[in-house]
């Protein structure tokens, strides 16, 4: 099993969970987060002084999958997340050891 | 003899002049601060506002309104001494325990005011000293001076609702102790914005409305002198919160909240002094002018002076006091205002920048001198650590926001 | 001559209406849009407010209230010309200064309400240009109709403290307005709940409290008017509150704050036309139907109509100013109403209907072109990045909540 | 004959005391809860406001302000049947309906601040149905004993604003309730901290501003009394907040938000019986007293008695009523207090205690009927799981804060 | 070392904690995160509107351990977690290949 | 490629992120968490009574890198996050299979 983790856009949650339900993928779990990268910060202007906001705000969609989905997945979350813009995000995939399902304790694929 | 439509009036407006401090100033310095230090504003004001409503009984009101010297009241006002039940003011018609009670809440306000200069950094220890100090060396003593019968009322200078008394004292002791106190040490990049812009503006709202019992009850009676200070005031606010984001507009292209609600403030700020005194188009004009000054007032302190009076203390009500306090002269002759003056207008003019200067100096060393005696009693500043950690939990041991499940 | 007494709490009742739009308006509406878009109603309030204050001093009260011409007022009063410090209102015994006064912070908040219509996707520009404009074109002879002296008094219809000209005006304005903008990009379905609903309850109590001066103001003077329109005011709030709850919690199984709160809202619009003629029995009843119908009307624009008024302008304050001027000749005949109506009670539905239609007609038809002709100018709406950006800090370079460490 | 003065005064102190529940103690106690129950806490405050309201109209009014039977009023104000627009109250120079609106504020925040014992864990229905009993059962009667001309006031019992009739009522029915109830599940120690101090801040603020229209409102005048009621209220704060503040800081090192708020509301609670009576000097003394025992009176309730009254309503309120209604006939004669007790001093301390005792035991008994009643019909507690979940979604379907991009 | 995470309900935090601690565990990094899943999120009604809230509020724990530890926290954790509904999460195990302390350089199992 | 994580006090986040771009490391992604560990929480006390707040605030930082580069960049954070009290953080190392920026689809060490 693989974690894929995708940094996205927040205004592109909607689309991602989309693109994965409708194709079978029915859980992820969603954190707010704050990104630095090319897309660089903004700027706030109080009363004619600048203050210079570092970190974008950024939505981590994390999704837990059986080896032969990840890549359909990742194309998914990067069709579903792409503006075109700097700051789209990334994704990231390291290799799962064990999953289990809190509420059953079933364990492995059967758990995600 | 007690009248009981102006008491009425005047009980309403004292209600309205607490909660400008209580919570609408506690508001509006509060959402500008760090989320961390949110709650170390709000305890500062309420601190403030209960120290010296103690002192004010105890012997400020003896001080300002007690006897007609020139420099200070006498004592035979010390805790209310011999003001009885149905004690009339003399020169209104209202109790003196109204009188004592409404002015009590100009005494709160005014050195609540200064808390926008020292936030994020300074020994809770420090606040209560010097508010409660400021209030009795600086306040009292120029409330005595232009509404208490002292030297600078004898003068003529004219100052309807606290340009002088409040704003200017207010402002110049802020830009002081900011500077005495330092910078907070991310001073001036790495200072972070806002933490709560809604708040700021909720605290302006209330400052408005509280403002009506500020500027029409300094009239002390119901009626037509009242009625005028009240639209005065209001189309002042109204046209500065216009313009200055006006500035912005063209300046950044983005007109922000922040900015419209601090030209708010600076309107209303500037047009204390005249709000019994101007018409309405003076008002306006007024209001207008206040925030073009007050925006460079601001950026003068902040950028070119680099003191770190965190929440412009002097850049929107010293100079906005000041300001009203020296077009007063003018604004009383444009459209319907009074037209009354105590001199010619620029003999005026004279008499209202000598009291600006001269109560500007006698607050920067009070200021000073009392701001020494506390550092060297308590400190003035919290360490780095507690600065970095955030008074609300370095100094109050609480957090505003637990928002966790 | 001037009775210090009305004065008082005209002053004060003045004080409740500012606070009604500074800041109770802009909480209420503020809680209900996403936290993205937070700040931008809030300066949306403070920007309307202060540009329609001083149109209300430039123009606007010289066309409601100068002169008694079928259609507009005459441009005597313009800038407030001619009104002096002692000038007192006819009819009234306060200075014309206080009832200018008055009045501006209705002229104030009706085109405030409209925002609720547009929020979330509308030009800051295109705000201040309608809203101007409005205020003129709308709300001045429309007051001036009802108020001023124009054909809707003569021809006898009633309406205390703004049935028709404030929440009629604004309900069908706003469901134009929304209209022609188009509904928010995710509308109906992916419309995010109200970002905190904590702060439209805080909204809607202060403005519950405001609107005592807004209805029991608009006696114009102090005593037994004054305080029947506050009770019934408070009576038809209670039920209307209770009402809605109920009604939710039939359907639903749970009766939800937000609900409440609009049921609240919805009992203080329906009371206003009648506030000074209800007694507490009709107050009670009107408060209850106002839940009901106003709950329809909700329901009707939104889901039926599929018009995006974002924040139920029409549904809550329309419906609820039509219904109870409609409902007034019947209220005032209920318990310890006043009985007095103009006309016999049917003659009197005609003319309460008569109004209602003609300046509901009026509105939309005026509105359509102020905001046609703004779209022509400014253009109405953000583009969709901004949009999706929140206005907060697309339009005015802010963030509302600055919560990380 | 309606004097407009004193009318305008009480039309104001009305607003504040409707102020005072909404949305002041609302924030209050909101602030004071977990971020999970915050709605619960303001459509309580709303819906117990909106359900006295409309039982006071209907037969509360009339159970404790007509006819003058020793144990209760007479039926008939039912529905207030008979009050005319221009009834004057008996006794003042104010409208009934002024005098029947502004009671009607002291008849809802009066349950209201019961709210605080049982939040985070009642139902819904629990809350409605024992607010309107207690209402009717408990509070009618003790305004009727004390206030309405029956075997209280007969014996001369003094409470001027409401020490007996609001402050024990609430104290010892939120201490019934809270015991009847039973504890939170976390309490003691796995209570989660107040989840927004700032909010605390906010209502105390407003609560102080209210306050001065329920204690110098209770005047039913404008003038000396109302002025000096007032004076005496805002002192007591003043000083409660400085000593609260100050046994923090000793005991702990840190002064805190809550702590500081909570000596303001405090002193407020405790001078309100002597509010009329005390002079300058009493209130400063008065107040001192009140933060030493109700911080007492809080670790009683809370460590020592081991009952859950979640927001200290008996430790704050309760004791603070009891304690200002005892130390009454000592205040009345420090410094400017009136002198005028209806007995020696002695003698009136004695009848004062049999006051706070009698309606302690009253309340106590009749609120575990109605406690009783309630869980008969309705249940008092949500189950565990809607506990854990929070209120604001378990029953009421919303959520305070969708700060959630 | 492996690095656990668990996705939990938010009000078992209390519980999982003390289950760790009373094994000796006595570390764990906790984050605020939105699950989305089979549990299906929840409709909140205003003024007769529906809103959807698809995510529900759930907190990841995340726990670095010793490879011995592991199957004993992951059971510790599950039982902790426990509701029995649907919802109740997944524990996801991955490698860890270094850890360190900062205050003091340690590394590997000791900084754990 | 790694992925790492620092878990480090709230205060110092400006000085790691300086400390890494300084070095070239153009991109991270910032998290509010709350860390149980040896540093204990604190109390706050309101009326007298106790609350005891077991978590403090901590932030995440996550950075993907190149293998080459991981040992410097974990020198690099802990020296800018270290103040040398209890509480200063971890700093974990995973080993990320694959990245792929979603703007361009780029994928590996291109990603980053
Ligand atoms: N090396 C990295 N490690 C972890 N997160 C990164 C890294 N580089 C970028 N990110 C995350 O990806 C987001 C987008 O990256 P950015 O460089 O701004 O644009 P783009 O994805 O278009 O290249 C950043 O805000 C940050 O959250
Ligand atoms: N494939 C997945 N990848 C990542 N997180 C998941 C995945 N499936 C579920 N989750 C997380 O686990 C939580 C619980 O899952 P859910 O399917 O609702 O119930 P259960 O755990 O009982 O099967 C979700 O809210 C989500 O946070
Ligand atoms: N075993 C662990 N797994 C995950 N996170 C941990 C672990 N131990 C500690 N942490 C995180 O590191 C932070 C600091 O740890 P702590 O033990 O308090 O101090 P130090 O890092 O100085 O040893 C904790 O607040 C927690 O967020």
């Amino acid at each position: 099993m693989k974690l894929v983790t995708a940094i996205i856009q927040p205004h592109r949650l909607d689309n991602v969970r989309q693109a994965l339900t409708s194709m079978g993928i029915d859980g992820m779990t969603v954190t707010e987060v704050r990104g630095y990268g090319r897309q660089r910060g903004h700027t706030e202007i109080y009363r004619g002084a600048e203050y210079t906001i570092s970190f974008m705000p950024k939505l981590k969609v994390e999704v837990a999958l059986p080896d032969n989905r990840v890549d359909d997945v990742i194309a998914a979350i990067t069709q579903a997340a792409r503006t075109g813009k700097i700051g789209d995000g990334k994704i990231f995939t390291v290799d799962l050891e064990a999953a289990l399902r809190v509420r059953t304790g079933e364990t492995g694929e059967d758990a995600l | 003899m007690i009248n009981a439509a102006d008491t009425a009036w005047i009980l309403t407006a004292t209600a309205l002049v607490l909660l400008m401090t209580l919570p609408a100033l506690a508001l509006f310095y509060g959402g500008l601060v760090q989320a961390k230090n949110i709650l170390s504003v709000l305890v500062q004001c309420a601190a403030v506002a209960a120290i010296c409503s103690v002192l004010w009984f105890a012997v400020g009101y003896s001080l300002s309104y007690s006897g007609d010297g020139d420099w200070l009241g006498d004592g035979a006002a010390i805790f209310l001494n011999g003001m009885g039940r149905d004690t009339v003011r003399a020169g209104t018609h209202i109790p003196e325990s109204v009188f004592v009670m409404f002015q009590m809440t100009f005494a709160v306000i005014t050195p609540a005011l200064i808390i926008g200069a020292y936030v994020e950094r300074i020994r809770f220890a420090a606040v209560l000293l010097i508010s409660a100090l400021w209030m009795l060396i600086v306040y009292a003593p120029v409330a005595h001076w232009v509404w208490g019968g002292g030297w600078l009322a004898k003068m003529g200078v004219m100052d309807f609702a606290g340009g002088i008394v409040v704003h200017v004292t207010a402002g110049v002791s802020a830009l002081v102790i900011a500077w005495m106190i330092q910078p907070r040490h991310e001073f001036p990049h790495g200072i972070r914005p806002p933490h709560a812009p809604w708040m700021v503006m909720v605290g302006a709202s209330l400052l408005w409305v509280g403002w009506f019992g500020f500027n029409a009850g300094s009239a002390l009676s119901s009626g037509a002198d009242a009625g005028m200070a009240m639209l005065a005031t209001h189309l002042s606010a109204a046209s500065a919160t216009l313009v200055w984001m006006a500035i912005e507009w063209i300046k950044f292209g983005k007109p922000s909240l922040v900015g419209a609600v601090t030209g708010t403030i600076a309107g209303l700020a500037t047009i204390t002094p005249a709000a019994g005194i101007a018409g309405p188009l003076g008002a306006v004009l007024l209001g207008a002018a206040a925030s073009c000054i007050c925006y460079l007032g601001v950026w003068l302190v902040k950028r070119v002076m680099g003191v770190d009076d965190a929440l412009d203390v002097l850049g929107v009500h010293g100079v906005g006091g000041a300001l009203g306090t020296l077009a007063l002269p003018l604004v009383a002759l444009i459209g319907s205002g009074t037209g009354h003056l105590n001199h010619v207008p620029l003999q005026q003019f004279t008499v209202q920048a000598i009291g600006v200067v001269s109560v500007a100096l006698f607050s920067a060393i009070a200021t000073y001198l009392i701001t020494r005696l506390a550092d060297m009693l308590v400190g003035l500043r919290v360490d780095l650590e507690h600065e970095t950690l955030g008074l609300d939990f370095a100094t109050h041991g609480e957090s505003g926001y637990h928002m966790n499940r």
